[in-house]
């Protein structure tokens, strides 16, 4: 159930270019997260908060771990946050991805820059419950890549760089190919990523992750709709999603 | 009588504090952080005759301390309010206000008769100033005829009270206040968004898919402060106050400046507790100014 | 010419970057921060046609991401201006901008004429719009017709380019931009102030003198931005931005909305340096988002 | 000369009920200022500055001393910067206090709550060069004193308290009378006081520091007007002041 939580900064580190590991204390988000769930983060002098997926739940410490782009001026600001200190944030918010019945099957997560850090959340939870996990990672270059061996310990893993400058030359799209068989894929990244991949996808099962600017980030404000077939036209990305079935909504 | 307490025609208040139109969907979502019977009241999202989808996306964008909005007046239509939210909203005893709006003068007869069915709505606010939709909103809002002459219609339509909610973005708010005011209004609200944009750099393109959209926010509060202390002077019928609205302080300045209830909107993304915590906090606020109740401080901010 | 001179009525300059009228007095004091010559052009403080001590104080207040104020146009009247103010900014090499106030179109008419007599000055400002002072001002601002009106007769008593600085707080700021081209206008200035209070709440009276007061900063830049763009698709003129700009990204988004040129009012406050740090800083900020030179970004926001 | 300067806080401590006194570091205006000038202070997240007194210029440390009253929000947020932290400040600005030929004279300082800082700097200033010194001080009450011991290493030195809890209970003007002759008076604090003290001391010479709400704090905006009989009707309290001689201005 979605609280007002304070939560303490246990930890911030760039772990990338432009990008931070932040983990976070607070016992009712580590206890009640799932994956694919996020946090609507407020950051002192802006009027809006900020939605940021959950990368890590650790139930034992009582933490969760985000990451996160250093984008505009609030992602900014909040990497400037010191440890030791509290943040505010709405959470945990929206729906996790759905994984019923996965036991001994094989899942593939294609993650997109900072699209990535739900899709761990996933695999670390279903490698620990015994699905196997494969994954396809697309960075823009060499180093913005990050948990390139936490992904690998949990599967066969593939990176590509956009300039060629790591792993396999080129996009997500071009090696998902060489990945075998698997019975359901997840994936969440940029939009044109998301259109790609279910594109070429559109026989297998699959779930999206999906990004738009919220207002209130708890579904009542409209800001964040997606539009869909059914469900009466749309559906809410804050409460209805993040996650939401790949041919249930129009990318 | 407490301390809190307001009466506005159909109005029956505890405390003066309301979410604002748009801000709170119809009430479900808040409902899941606190008990809303600890409202003054809620104002509902719109209504339209119809169902409708709105905007593109991005709805909204950041700006300093405020933000722009964009939604193009989705909802589920009248009828479909009236059926599965209103019930809602109808569990706890607190008045609950139906924000009408329209693209045409009919569609707002439409909505408002429409509220007629059910006893449990208790004043229409009648939305003439959303400047996000093209085809219509903006015109009703910012001619004094025009506005006139819907809230004749709308007055005639309903059973209810009706509080005409004026648009920020016109040159003398003055005559457009005096206008409803003659044509029948109940009460004014105000205000509505100014009309803004931003454009997004990196794509060179206005952020909102809509283009323009409404700034709301505190940095409007001092257009908002302004224009009720100008029309305070010049109608008798009351005022719910709104633009910016984020702490006691603020609630105050408005009933100084002539606010008899105020409404928040922006706040609750910041802050999903801040109704309550509001409603809280007022009774040390109004004794820290001198103040016995809240009746005691509307419209003090005019000298004696 | 260098990427970011901007060649407009009057004005050749090699910056688009000046201080806003009013914010910057007549360049004494912020020439002990740093060189002038440094400055695309600058626009003085306005000028009446006698010596005006404006209003009582407190004259400033601040708001959320702004302020508000009502200085009342304090100045020694326009020949004072021109022998003791004018000859100390001719001694930098930039374009001298004239903002010229007035309470009666004689008003006007002799402020504008007064600025023949001097070839330092390379362009009027024509201030409709100054929110603050009841006689006169705010009528000129909100009617075309007088907006119009004012500006043909400031453009035959005058042998210079004049711009015809816009007010916000009009419904329909495109009438008026239109209204002025028509009467003869080189060019626009927007926006000035939106009008505002703040309540004071230990006194429970506004805080500025005034009462009202103009709102400017970071707060009502997407109201600028709004504006400037909608302008900019009926306009032939060319159009000097401003409204809350403190950094670089705010002029770009200024020039994409479609200002050719842009000035900088309440940020000099924060930042004496502001000016020149957003000269030095333009041309990686124009490289970073794909322009050749700051001619290049002008109107970009507006697509293809 | 006026500079925009970073200064170092080197300490910060509440003296007494909602005063910070806070200790800055910056070499140019520990070595310009003159007792009387202020500084224009920025804060994070607030588009005006806040101008505040020297009341302290330690050449030695290279150090000023301001002290504030935690009114509304920015010195509310002032209050909370930490040791070790820069701020920004335009200073030292405006006009200090005039004091030729004092030697062997005697002064008479009149100060009322926040408005006392100015007047302990310029105290210090001529203590030192061998001027004597008597002062009255105005509080509300018995926990905003602050600086009483300071003072009366200077000279003679009365407290008083509107509410009677400490020192005289009264005001500045009740007390004036028992300090015996001095060749000329400085006075700030709120402007009833100044009136009054101005009104009472008509016939000795003396000087008001005055405060208005600023804009720029250069003399650019023309905020801080007050008018004058002579000079063009007015003045500016930033540029011209804040320290007028007490027949100069029309309080
Ligand atoms: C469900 C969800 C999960 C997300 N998870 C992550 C994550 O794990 N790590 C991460 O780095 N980013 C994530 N994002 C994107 C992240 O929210 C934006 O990068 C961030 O809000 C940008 O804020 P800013 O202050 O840097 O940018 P600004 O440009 O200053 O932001 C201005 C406004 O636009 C919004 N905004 C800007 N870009 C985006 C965007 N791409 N998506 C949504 N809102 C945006 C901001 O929230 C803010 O309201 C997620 C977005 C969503 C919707
Ligand atoms: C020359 C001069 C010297 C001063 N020296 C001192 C000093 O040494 N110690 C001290 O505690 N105070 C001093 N003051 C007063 C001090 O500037 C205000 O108390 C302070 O600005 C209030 O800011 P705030 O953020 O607490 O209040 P807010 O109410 O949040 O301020 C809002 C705005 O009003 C202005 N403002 C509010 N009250 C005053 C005031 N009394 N005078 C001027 N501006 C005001 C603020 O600067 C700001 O722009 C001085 C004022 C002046 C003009
Ligand atoms: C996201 C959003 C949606 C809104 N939708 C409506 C609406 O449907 N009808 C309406 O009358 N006002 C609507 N408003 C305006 C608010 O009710 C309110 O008048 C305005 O936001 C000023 O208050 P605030 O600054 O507290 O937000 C909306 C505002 C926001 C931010
Ligand atoms: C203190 C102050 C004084 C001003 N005086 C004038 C003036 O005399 N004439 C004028 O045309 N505009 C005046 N303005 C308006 C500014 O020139 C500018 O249009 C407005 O402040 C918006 O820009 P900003 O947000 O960058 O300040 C004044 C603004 C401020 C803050
Ligand atoms: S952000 Fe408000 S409904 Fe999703
Ligand atoms: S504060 Fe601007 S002139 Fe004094």
């Amino acid at each position: 159930m979605i609280r007002k939580e304070n939560l303490l900064i246990v930890k911030s580190t760039e772990i990338a270019r432009e990008t931070t590991e932040m983990v976070l204390q607070n016992q009712h988000i580590s206890r009640t997260a799932q994956p694919g769930q996020f946090l609507h983060i407020g950051i002192e002098g802006h009027t809006l908060r900020r939605p940021i997926s959950i990368a890590k739940i650790d139930k034992k410490n009582e933490t969760v771990t985000v990451l996160f782009k250093q984008l505009g001026e609030g992602t900014k600001a909040l990497s400037n946050y010191q440890e030791g200190m509290q943040i505010s944030a709405l959470g945990p918010s929206g729906n996790g991805f759905p994984y019923d019945n996965l036991l001994n099957k094989t899942i593939l997560l294609v993650g997109g820059g900072i699209g990535i850090p739900p899709l761990y959340c996933l695999g670390k939870e279903l490698a620990a419950e015994g699905v196997t996990i494969k994954a396809v990672l697309g960075f823009q270059t060499a180093d913005s890549v990050f948990y390139e061996a936490a992904f690998k310990e949990l599967g066969e893993t593939l990176i590509t760089t956009n300039d060629g400058s790591y792993g396999h030359h080129g996009f997500v799209t071009d090696v998902i190919g060489k990945m075998g068989d698997y019975d359901c894929y997840y994936t969440c990244g940029p939009m044109a990523m998301l259109q790609a991949v279910t594109t070429k996808l559109e026989h297998q099962s699959g779930y999206v992750s999906l990004e738009e600017r919220m207002g209130c980030g708890v579904g009542a404000c409209f800001a964040c709709v997606i539009p869909t077939e059914t469900q009466g036209g749309y559906r809410k990305i804050c409460k209805d999603g993040p996650v939401f079935a790949a041919n249930e909504v129009k990318l | 009588m407490s301390e809190l307490a307001v009466n506005l025609p159909g109005l029956q208040m505890k405390n003066p504090i309301m979410p604002a139109s748009g801000c709170f969907g119809f009430g479900r979502e808040y409902s899941d952080f606190y008990d809303l019977q600890q409202l003054g009241a809620v104002i509902m999202k719109a209504a339209t005759g119809s169902n409708r989808y709105g905007n593109s996306t991005p709805r909204v964008a950041e700006t300093a301390s405020g933000m722009l909005n964009a939604i193009g007046l989705q909802n589920p239509g009248v009828e479909k309010i009236i059926e599965t939210e209103v019930p809602f909203l109808a569990n706890y005893s607190i008045p609950i206000i139906a924000n009408v709006a329209g693209s045409t003068l009919e569609e707002y007869e439409m909505v408002a008769k429409a509220f007629n069915q059910t006893d449990s709505v208790h004043a229409l606010e009648l939305n003439i100033s959303c400047p996000n939709v093209k085809e219509g909103g903006i015109q009703f809002g910012t001619n004094p005829e025009m506005a006139a002459n819907v809230t004749r219609i709308v007055k005639k339509a309903s059973n209810l009270p009706v509080y005409v909610k004026l648009s920020p973005n016109v040159s003398d708010i003055v005559s457009m206040a005096k206008a409803v005011e003659e044509a029948g209004a109940d009460g004014l609200s105000m205000i509505n968004t100014l009309s803004g944009m931003q454009i997004h750099l990196p794509s060179k393109k206005p952020i909102l898919a809509n283009q323009t959209g409404g700034l709301s926010g505190p940095a409007i509060k001092p257009v908002a402060i302004r224009m009720v202390y100008e029309v305070k002077k010049h109608v008798q019928i009351p005022i719910i106050g709104m633009g910016g609205i984020s702490n006691v302080d603020d609630v105050i300045e408005f009933l100084l400046a002539g606010a008899s209830a105020v409404a928040v909107g922006t706040a609750n993304f910041q802050n999903p507790f801040i109704c309550p915590e509001l409603i809280e906090e007022l009774p040390n606020a109004l004794s820290k100014y001198g103040f016995l109740s809240v009746e005691d401080a509307i419209g003090k901010g005019h000298g004696a």
